[in-house]
């Protein structure tokens, strides 16, 4: 996803940083067919590999071919074997190139190659989608002696229409969506379900309530992600809360971003709450503004923004880099209550370290479930952990199915175990 | 090598921002509020040329204008409904955009975060047990993720055997947390020292050129 | 029609990119790069209001309080500096005016603000690090034997020292983070389905 | 907190416990000056790892020919440009025939610059000392390719010479002419060179590797896949003590240490005021009761 942003800032930050370090190496890249040819034809010692067969590769877009072969005789002797294409069979001695290696000892290689040309000329070793490719293979030794070419064989590569490597996925969004529905369906129906409390989600109300007291704002941080970061999108779900709140208390709420897609979600997230509340006359637009694209100014203000409204109360939900500790600490110097949640990995230390509550990676999801005890959000949490039981289950039995597997061919392996046990205690 | 006024001009304005930003550590103060407003405004204008040049030029104007992909107006025609925010009463018409953006956003996590952070983390963990040092480690580690994992359970109550393991679960993720913390010192202080050689190097220069 | 039908239009949308995943075919591929660049271009088109809401609030702001004005004066001039600069083709190249803000300005303002990181390590560690309970415990043990591999100590100490980091890093470390990244997908996934299937619509106004 | 806020005197711990930060940052930003002000060095402890690699390139006889892989890119350039500095400088002064690859895409421009200035600080000659061939994309198939023939990937080097017409390449044809590779790598490059270059033709190799990745590696250099590692700045600090010549890295350690000490000490004066505060609070309680 966040890509997307990076697609602006980083591109063109590369761009002017690195632009000479890029060209430099661009000119110092020959082109592949004349990177990959041998200086001297070597001498033809060793025996071909043989029964060359090739076919398309599944399960891609159509530009690549697998090949399978049988051994050189001389394999001991050699050190891989070159992989060679060509348009025909017929092809002139000079219109092969070389594809690839594999290995000694390796019976089989695919290639794939999408670029139809390099730097404007035909590019060799491109696998067309439709028209067949002619391959041959030879070994090559570390002396740079060779064996003789194999038979020739061509295939045809075809794009695919299902993957089937993405099984396992496909089957887990199914699973995942059928234990959904039919936890969902279950709540509908009336069954009791539990939900564990998230000590930064109980505090949301009493830090609400602490700010009315104060009559001082309340700020509510979405991150640096994107509109559309699933965390982002769980921030929201946080926001639409702390703004019914707001209205109820007529507390005043300041929601900076980075980003205006996300000030339009923000928008339309804050106005439906101050609805609901029943206080649309209360909501105003400005609350949810736009600072700036770029993290580091846009946390500068967001700081000034701190200390120069003094809010009791800081919320920040969604997706945060290096600035989480840049906001957390300014935010204690001003003196705010801070509740934070993030689904980065690297960041988490730094909410946990530095304000009064932290919603740890999943617990960020879990809380508009937790927020609302409705039914239909807390069914998909029983969902959620079902797949979790599955999970531990399989780590747990794969782990031990593996290492019987590999004790019953090492009876040994037992008696190892207990003896380093024994040492090590 | 000898630098020209002009470069020291330059510099000296990255100078005065930097001293400005620190600033910032004594407390809120004018010098900072007037870089940091400066800044924002400064970074704005940076921006919006910056999407005009590459973004603007390179998905709207080439495909529709110079390819003639007629189908990018679509989504173009979207992104203007976007403006229409501006209006009170017809802002809900841009909830047609934000409904493409986020379901585009949503389809495309689901399934790659199954294939990248489930299966590729579960490949990783399931290892058969070697009988030595390592192996120990490894029984821990997996101890480790399941109880971390346990402390993630929502539906059922943190009591009995699911009680200790969770316990056991965040004490795991607080060592992980404490070492995140431990490891990132370095980089930041890296950062700070480059900051400190900057100001010095360029208050050599400058006095340099003066006296 | 104001709420159901973009609601379905986030199911649809939804749905054919998830399909899509399991397609490699060109045709498909072809839908994803379509389907990402709408992202795109949806965020380059909504700037505008994003500049706009800025300089209209910064205005506002300069209006209504003279104590403001000068800073309201300062966002408004380094906005139009850069995009009058910016305005030529040529002046995305090094040595321009435009680059030179960016250089002289926007680089070293932001290495500032990332660097001023080191004090606020230091002083979240002074105020959080404290043994209130078992967990504030580790996480402060573990931080400072961490810490710890960067300070001269006297052998055998900075060998066991050292040691004893690998082995946090190698083990309690990476099962921690196999947790939280394995939870966030879980959690994260089953949060983009309640969204597709509408039940999760808080961004679009009902809670 | 309302109790201890009540007692008439406030004690030292109470005071150490709400210290205004603008005091942390003051001394953080004078453990930072210091060294700046006053130099000093850090004797680091030296571990075996970095040691071995230092050993390696010490035991080099003039004429003898290393591999240098610098494989990262400006984004790491600040840990690991140090340590290969180091490693040129004692290679060189060795009299070791050194050839430098990049496979890191942005590499080519920041290693050149790296090459041509030490060996223009050393005394040593392009195509007679040192030959840089470059960089090439798909890491593993060119390291496999290198060991059969550094002409397959590199039938020229990075200026466009032939490696053919270039002396000290006349008889170096791969991995078994040389005495070994020293890989500096910034990211997965590192693997690629344990499966292809020791795994696949045994190459002697050692690393040259970034703080956060160095964890990742030590379980090769037990299974003596590689034969040393240099881990982030505080290796390349270490380094440069055994070469006895302070560059980057020891440089930048006294500015590590001090803050790093500042920041434990930090954590230590805190902890003790508020277990301080906490005992004093246990007994004032129990007097009450």
């Amino acid at each position: 996803m966040r890509a997307f942003r990076i697609l602006g800032l980083w591109f063109g930050l590369f761009a002017l940083l690195i632009a000479p370090a890029i060209q430099a190496a661009e000119t110092s890249r020959p082109s592949p067919a004349d990177s990959l040819s041998p200086a001297a034809p070597p001498a033809e010692r060793w025996r071909p590999p043989t029964a060359l067969s090739a076919e398309d590769q599944p399960n891609d877009n159509g530009h690549g071919i697998v090949l399978d072969w049988s051994l050189s005789a001389d394999d001991a002797q050699l050190l891989s074997y070159e992989i060679w294409m060509a348009r025909s069979a017929a092809a002139p001695e000079s219109a092969w190139a070389l594809a690839g290696f594999a290995l000694r000892g390796s019976r089989t290689y695919s290639h794939q190659n999408e670029e139809a040309s390099l730097k404007g000329k035909p590019n060799p070793i491109f696998v067309p989608r439709g028209t067949p490719t002619f391959f041959r293979v030879r070994g090559m030794a570390d002396d740079g002696s060779i064996s003789g070419w194999s038979d020739v064989a061509s295939a045809t590569a075809r794009g695919n229409w299902f993957h089937k490597g993405r099984i396992n996925v496909l089957l887990a969004c199914l699973g995942l969506a059928g234990a959904t529905l039919y936890f969902i369906r279950a709540a509908r129906g009336g069954r009791k379900l539990y939900i564990r409390p998230i000590p930064g989600i109980s505090a949301v109300d009493e830090a609400i309530g602490r700010a009315t007291e104060m009559g001082r704002p309340i700020l509510f941080v979405l991150g640096t992600g994107t509109a559309g970061d699933i965390a982002t999108i769980a921030g929201y779900t946080v926001l639409s809360r702390v703004a019914r709140k707001t209205a109820e208390y007529q507390t005043s709420l300041l929601v900076p971003v980075n980003e205006p897609v996300m000030m339009a979600m923000a928008q339309e997230t804050v106005s439906q709450a101050y609805k609901q509340a029943g206080r649309p006359d209360l909501y105003r637009p400005e609350s949810v503004f736009y600072i700036s694209a770029m993290q580091f100014p846009y946390v500068a203000a967001v700081n000034g923004l701190m200390m120069r409204e003094k809010t009791a109360t800081n919320f920040y939900m969604g997706v945060f880099h290096a600035e989480s500790l840049l906001l957390a600490e300014a935010g204690s110097v001003s003196g705010s209550i801070q509740i934070s949640g993030t689904d980065q990995l690297s960041q988490i230390p730094f909410f946990v370290a530095a304000t009064d509550y932290t919603l740890i990676g999943e617990e960020l999801y879990a809380a508009s479930a937790y927020l609302s005890q409705e039914p239909v959000l807390m069914g998909p949490l029983k969902a959620q952990d079902l797949i979790k039981v599955v999970i531990m289950a399989i780590l747990v039995l794969g782990v031990i199915a593996l290492t019987f597997s590999l004790t019953a061919s090492d009876p040994a392996g037992i008696a190892r175990i207990v003896s380093a046990v024994v040492h090590a205690v | 090598m000898e630098p020209t006024w002009g470069a020291l001009a330059w510099q000296g304005l990255a100078a005065i921002v930097t001293l400005g930003i620190f600033s910032f550590l004594a407390g809120d103060n004018p010098f900072y509020k007037i870089i940091e407003r400066t800044w924002v405004g400064v970074t704005t204008g940076y921006w919006l040329m910056l999407l005009y040049h590459t973004s603007f030029h390179d998905k709207v104007w080439v495909n529709i204008v110079v390819q003639h992909k007629w189908w990018y107006i679509l989504p173009t025609f979207l992104g203007l409904l976007m403006w229409l925010r501006l209006s009170r009463k017809l802002a809900w018409i841009s909830r047609y955009a934000l409904a493409f953006y986020i379901g585009i956003s949503t389809g495309i996590y689901i399934p790659l975060a199954f294939k990248n952070f489930v299966f590729l983390q579960l490949e990783g963990a399931v290892r058969p047990i070697s009988f030595d040092a390592a192996g120990i480690n490894f029984v821990i580690a997996l101890v480790g993720l399941t109880c971390s994992l346990s402390y993630f359970f929502f539906s059922k109550p943190h009591t009995g055997i699911l009680g200790g393991m969770s316990k056991a679960g965040i004490l795991t993720l607080m060592i992980g947390f404490g070492a995140g913390f431990g490891l990132t010192v370095m980089g930041r202080v890296a950062l700070l020292v480059q900051r400190v050689i900057f100001l010095r190097d360029y208050s050599v220069n400058l006095f340099g050129k003066i006296f | 029609m104001k709420r159901q039908i973009p609601i379905a239009l986030v199911f649809v949308a939804g749905l054919l990119l998830v399909i899509q995943f399991f397609v490699p075919h060109p045709a498909s591929e072809f839908f994803f790069t379509f389907a990402t660049d709408w992202i795109i271009v949806i965020g380059i088109l909504a700037l505008p209001i994003g500049i706009f809401s800025l300089l209209r609030n910064t205005y506002m702001k300069g209006r209504s309080d003279s104590k403001e004005r000068i800073y309201s004066i300062a966002t408004f001039a380094g906005f139009f500096l850069m995009v009058v600069s910016g305005l030529p083709s040529g002046s995305r190249e090094a040595g321009s005016l435009h680059m030179k803000f960016f250089q002289n300005l926007l680089v070293p303002a932001q290495a500032t603000l990332f660097s001023m990181l080191a004090f606020y390590i230091a002083s979240a560690a002074y105020r959080a690090f404290r043994m209130r309970t078992l967990l504030a415990g580790v996480l402060l043990i573990t931080a400072f034997v961490v810490m710890l591999r960067l300070i001269p100590l006297p052998e055998p100490l900075s060998t066991w020292n050292s040691e004893l980091v690998r082995w946090i890093l190698a083990v309690p470390n990476m099962a921690a983070k196999r947790a939280i990244i394995i939870g966030v997908a879980l959690g994260a996934i089953t949060y983009s389905m309640k969204i597709l299937l509408g039940i999760e619509t808080a961004y679009m106004g009902r809670d | 907190m309302a109790n201890g806020a009540r007692a008439e005197e406030r004690r030292w711990y109470d005071r150490l416990l709400v210290v205004d930060r603008r005091w942390i940052y003051l001394i953080l930003a004078l453990a930072v000056i210091l060294p700046a002000i006053v130099p000093f060095d850090v004797s680091t402890g030296i571990s075996t790892e970095v040691r071995r690699v230092y050993g390696f390139v010490d035991d080099l006889k003039p004429g003898e020919v290393v591999h240098i892989a610098i494989d990262y890119d400006p984004s790491t350039l600040a840990e690991l440009h140090p340590m290969t500095e180091a490693i040129l400088r004692q290679a060189f002064n060795r009299g070791a025939r050194l050839i430098f690859t990049t496979l890191s895409q942005f590499g080519p421009a920041m290693a050149e610059e790296m090459i041509t200035r030490v060996a223009a600080e050393t005394g040593k000659k392009r195509g007679v000392d040192y030959t840089f061939l470059g960089y090439k994309p798909y890491p593993g198939i060119t390291i496999l390719a290198m060991g059969s023939n550094y002409r397959v990937p590199f039938p020229t080097d990075y200026y466009g010479t032939p490696v053919d017409s270039i002396p000290m390449m006349r008889d170096i044809h791969n991995f078994r002419n040389v005495k070994g590779v020293i890989a500096l790598a910034g990211g997965n490059v590192a693997d690629f060179w344990i499966q292809y270059g020791n795994a696949k033709y045994g190459v002697p190799l050692g690393l040259g590797v970034t703080g956060v990745m160095a964890s990742d590696y030590y379980p090769y250099l037990q299974s003596g896949q590689i034969f040393g590692l240099i881990p982030g700045m505080k290796g390349a600090a270490e380094y440069e003590l055994l070469a006895k010549r302070q560059g980057q890295g020891s440089r930048g350690m006294p500015y590590q240490m001090t803050t790093h000490l500042v920041i434990l000490v930090f954590m230590v004066i805190t902890n003790i005021a508020y277990l301080a505060q906490r005992a004093a609070r246990k007994r004032a309680g129990e007097v009450r009761r």
